[in-house]
């Protein structure tokens, strides 16, 4: 069930430049499931910003009842989120939207993730994990600076990083890890720039595969039509991001 | 006791608090969260003979207090709404006011013949206000004459009452309220949003795809009011006021100004609860400035 | 070195930031702060013939992102600020632009014939839009005719190029923005305030003792630029924009929308060194952006 | 001269239901010197609340470089105001406009205050008392719950409270006290709602009088024309409170 709660913030730290880990506890985690899932966040109780940003779930833990989300910040809305600081409370809508489909994949899956695009991936990682699902984990990231989570990854399965300007890890896209990696695998999921995710499904016509997309958003439940998207189903058909995903399986979503 | 109840043509309201139209769908969304007959009413999705696709995405985008739209009027079309969305909203005990767009005056006709005998729509909201459809849409609601004929032929066919949106872009509301009033509207709903734009500094490029979108939320606030005020000063008509209502201060100013009623559009987006919040807390707000009803309220600063 | 000049009638500005009339007085208050020199120009308070005491107070009144006022045209009079407020701000090497305005054409025709003689007044600009006072006024910049016949005897009597400064509350600007083209105009100045309203919820009265007043501010902003961005497309005429410019970016926006120049009004007092403070950081912006020079990046939005 | 200052928070707490005291340091405070001028804050970095707030200097210590406020949050800014910290700074405009002429007064002089007009008649106490002039301070307050600084008067002189519930004090406002006392002073300053300004100055048409007075402000500095009163020199006269007040003798404006 969708809820609305103000949560506690548990901590917060600037992981790599402008990314922020940021722990929040509440009831609300209770409801949490799928990996891939998103919460709606209000970033300040004044009308500036208005919108609520969405941020996808990074870790769910349910005996502490806590989430966490990492997001970058950027724009005024991510820039005064990171200002919280642990006395405060987050006002957070969620969880919302559809996630990742574990069941899905059966003995090895490629995650295969860019920029802000990495961290729902954990919890998919983490969950494919628990059910002895052996994962890959290709990110990219802008350079050296901004990786984060290599190490968290690494703890889980194998682990390759690329960087834009190469600072760390392959030089370029993760298109470019892939298409040195084989092709043992019989699911990918993947999170990144809509670019990103057009070459992956590109890449494996033949595969399983989950991709998660992002769309400017108003409401994040489906009742505003913002965030639409067309299909491959028909000409009239269309899905929204916000509550029919934002996660799809592959060759469905016209970006 | 304070007395919530609005009376209405065609509408006798718990509460004078609705959602607008376009910001709570038709309700399903919305009904996960609570119970919808707790509303005073529904003002649904703008409603076409056709389905729409709507605009190509992006279709919102912030601005300071208040953001812009160009959803485009999306929305399954006249049948499916029929058959589909208002037969589901039965089970909430909350008379629907269906918003009716269209292109051309037909296809308004036909959506206001078809959708007034759906038994749960108690009002017609008319849209000639929508600034985001490419074809009529908007001149409908800046040319007094051709709203005052729009409306007339609207009523003729309509089984319920029906209420005309007006939009914000004009030199003169009032002369476009007492139009429609001309026309034989039963009541007027305002304000729809203001035409405004904004830019991708990094590009210059538009942000909304549709490059220009319907400003809306509490930015736009002060103009509602004014609006509905100047209004109110120039006909007897029910109005449904509307424009950045977030708190339940300013639930209080749309009837202050001579709204008979109020409706929460872009607020739904930021506080999901914020109807229920509304009706929950405006009794005791009420109490507090010494009345005892909503209807003693509505007109005041007119009285003074 | 980025080139922050601009080029237009009557006006050679060092950079295309000003203030905005009546946000500004006429120069002496914030010339305790800064250097007024720094300034691409200044657009003084509106003058009329004679003195104006103005409105009751109050007369300004918060909203979200944004304010409201209703001065009137409080000003010392033509004769006063021909002999006292435009020579003492002789001393800066600064255009003036004088921001003129009346209740009757004869007015207008007054004050711009003797102000437009004063040495350092470059430009004139032709408030037709001001909603705050009762007289005239405001149907100056509503009925296109009106406004072109205006703009004619203002141009016939000026010895500087002549500005029409438009009222966003209209119909269709872009019919106005023509119609003082065909009168004359040398360039047009957009957008003045939106008619708007703040009730106190507690007595349900007015907070501006005028009852309404013009909104100003960031929460314009899209409004603006969407209005500026509309006429580039109708006419080659300069334009100086404004509405809620309070950071760079904004006045990125509205070079890319097509403004030639910005004026800034509002913001002054938020933050009263906003201008000189955009006036540093617009060569930094310019050169992230790719650009080196103001010149180049006037309009890009339309030529994408 | 009037300066722009990110100023820091040194102290900030609440003295009395819902009144704050905010002392903050910076160098504008070398600035600052007449008792009754005020300062413009920015409550927010955001526009919302867009305009600055104006609040009068209440006291001032320039050996630490330092100046307090006293105020009540009330609306919207000063309610975010009240959120600040010790680690937060502070948009400070000023000092604006003039105040109170310390000059003025002779042997002794009544301080007249009423809710938050007291704040300035604090520092215009010290700086009359190290003059060497007797100061009397009869303070009205809605109730015992609201009343501030009492005993700091009480140290610098003879001091009378009026509540309006009678809850501490005279009950009724500073007049019912000011009539009890004698006419024994040559000068009087008052600070407070116009009603109460409207009745000292009636009180005592022959003594030497200085009034603060209030009005919306834009600018809070003498530009935009939002703050005029007309006054009684002539039909076409005005000032302006930010710049040429707050503080004007008594019998000049018609409020
Ligand atoms: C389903 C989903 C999950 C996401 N998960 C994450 C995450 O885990 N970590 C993370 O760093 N980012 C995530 N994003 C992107 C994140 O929402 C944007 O970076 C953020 O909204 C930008 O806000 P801002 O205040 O920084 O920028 P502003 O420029 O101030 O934003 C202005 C408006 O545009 C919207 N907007 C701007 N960029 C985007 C974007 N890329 N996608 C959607 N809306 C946008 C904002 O929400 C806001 O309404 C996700 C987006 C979606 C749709
Ligand atoms: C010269 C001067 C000195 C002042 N000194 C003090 C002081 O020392 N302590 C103190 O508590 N208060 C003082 N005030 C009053 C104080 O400015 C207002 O209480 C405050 O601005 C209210 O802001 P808000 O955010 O609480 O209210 P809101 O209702 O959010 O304010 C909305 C707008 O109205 C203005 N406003 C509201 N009330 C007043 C008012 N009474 N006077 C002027 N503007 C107002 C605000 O500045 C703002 O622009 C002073 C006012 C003036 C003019
Ligand atoms: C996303 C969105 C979609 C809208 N769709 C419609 C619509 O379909 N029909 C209509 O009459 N108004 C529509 N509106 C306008 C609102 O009903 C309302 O008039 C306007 O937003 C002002 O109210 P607000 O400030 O509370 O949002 C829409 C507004 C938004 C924000
Ligand atoms: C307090 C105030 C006084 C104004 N006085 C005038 C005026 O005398 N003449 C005029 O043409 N515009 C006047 N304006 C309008 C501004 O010049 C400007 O067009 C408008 O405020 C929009 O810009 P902004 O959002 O940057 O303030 C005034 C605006 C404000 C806020
Ligand atoms: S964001 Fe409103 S429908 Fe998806
Ligand atoms: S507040 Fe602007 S002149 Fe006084």
């Amino acid at each position: 069930m969708i809820k609305q709660e103000k949560m506690a913030v548990v901590s917060h730290q600037e992981i790599a430049k402008n990314i922020f880990e940021l722990t929040v506890t509440g009831s609300l985690v209770q409801e949490m499931n799928e990996p891939g899932q998103f919460v709606h966040v209000r970033v300040a109780d004044s009308f500036e910003p208005l919108l609520r940003r969405p941020i996808s779930v990074a870790k769910i833990d349910k005996e502490a009842s806590s989430f966490t989300m990492i997001y970058r910040a950027e724009g005024r809305g991510t820039t005064l989120l990171s200002g919280k600081t642990e006395r405060d409370m987050l006002d957070v809508l969620g969880p919302l939207g559809h996630g990742f489909p574990v069941e899905a994949a059966e003995q090895k899956a490629y995650l295969i993730g860019g920029g802000i695009g990495v961290p729902p991936l954990y919890e998919l990682a983490l969950q494919l994990n628990a059910r002895g699902v052996e994962t890959v984990h290709i990110l990219g990231f802008e350079s050296r600076e901004a990786v984060f989570y290599e190490d968290q990854f690494r703890a889980l399965g194998d682990t390759h990083i690329a960087t834009v300007d190469g600072s760390h890890g392959t030089e370029g896209f993760v298109t470019h890890i892939l298409n040195a990696l084989p092709n043992d695998f019989d699911t990918y999921y993947s999170c990144g720039p809509t670019p990103m995710l057009e070459a992956v499904q590109w890449a494996y016509p033949q595969k399983k595969g989950f991709l998660s997309y992002e769309q400017r958003m108003g409401c994040g439940i489906g009742a505003c039509f913002a965030c639409v998207c067309r299909t491959t189903k028909s000409e009239t058909d269309y899905i929204k991001v916000c509550s029919d995903g934002p996660v799809f399986p592959a060759g469905v979503v016209i970006s | 006791m304070t007395d919530l109840r609005v009376q209405l043509p065609g509408l006798d309201l718990k509460n004078p608090i609705m959602p607008a139209s376009g910001c709570f769908g038709f309700g399903q969304e919305y009904a996960q969260l609570y119970d919808l007959s707790k509303l005073g009413s529904i003002m649904v999705k703008a409603t076409t003979a056709e389905m729409r696709l709507g605009n190509p995405t992006p279709r919102v985008a912030e601005t300071s207090s208040g953001m812009l739209n160009a959803i485009g009027l999306q929305n399954p079309g006249l049948e499916k709404v029929v058959s589909e969305q208002l037969p589901w909203l039965e089970q909430f005990d909350v008379p629907i006011i269906a918003n009716v767009a269209g292109s051309i005056a037909e296809d308004y006709v036909e959506v206001a013949r078809a959708i007034s005998k759906a038994p749960n729509v108690h009002a017609l909201e008319v849209n000639i206000s929508c600034p985001n459809v490419k074809q009529g849409g908007i001149t409908f609601g800046t040319d007094p004459d051709v709203a005052r004929e729009l409306t007339r032929m609207v009523k003729e066919v309509s089984d319920v009452p029906v209420y005309v949106k007006l939009s914000p872009n004009v030199t003169d509301i009032v002369q476009l309220a007492k139009a429609v009033e001309q026309g034989g509207a039963d009541g007027i709903t305002m304000i729809n949003t203001l035409l405004g734009m904004r830019l991708d500094p990094k590009t210059g490029r538009p942000v909304i795809a549709n490059i220009t979108g319907g400003l809306s939320g509490p930015a736009i606030k002060p103009v509602a009011l004014r609006m509905v005020y100047e209004v109110r000063r120039h006909t007897d008509l029910p109005i449904i006021g509307m424009g950045g209502v977030t708190e339940v201060d300013d639930v209080i100013d749309f009837l202050s100004a001579g709204a008979n009623a109020v409706a929460v559009g872009t607020a739904n987006f930021v506080n999901p609860f914020v109807c229920p919040e509304l009706i929950d807390k405006l009794p005791e707000r009420l109490h507090e400035l010494g009345y005892e009803s909503v209807e003693e309220l509505i007109g005041r600063s007119h009285r003074l």
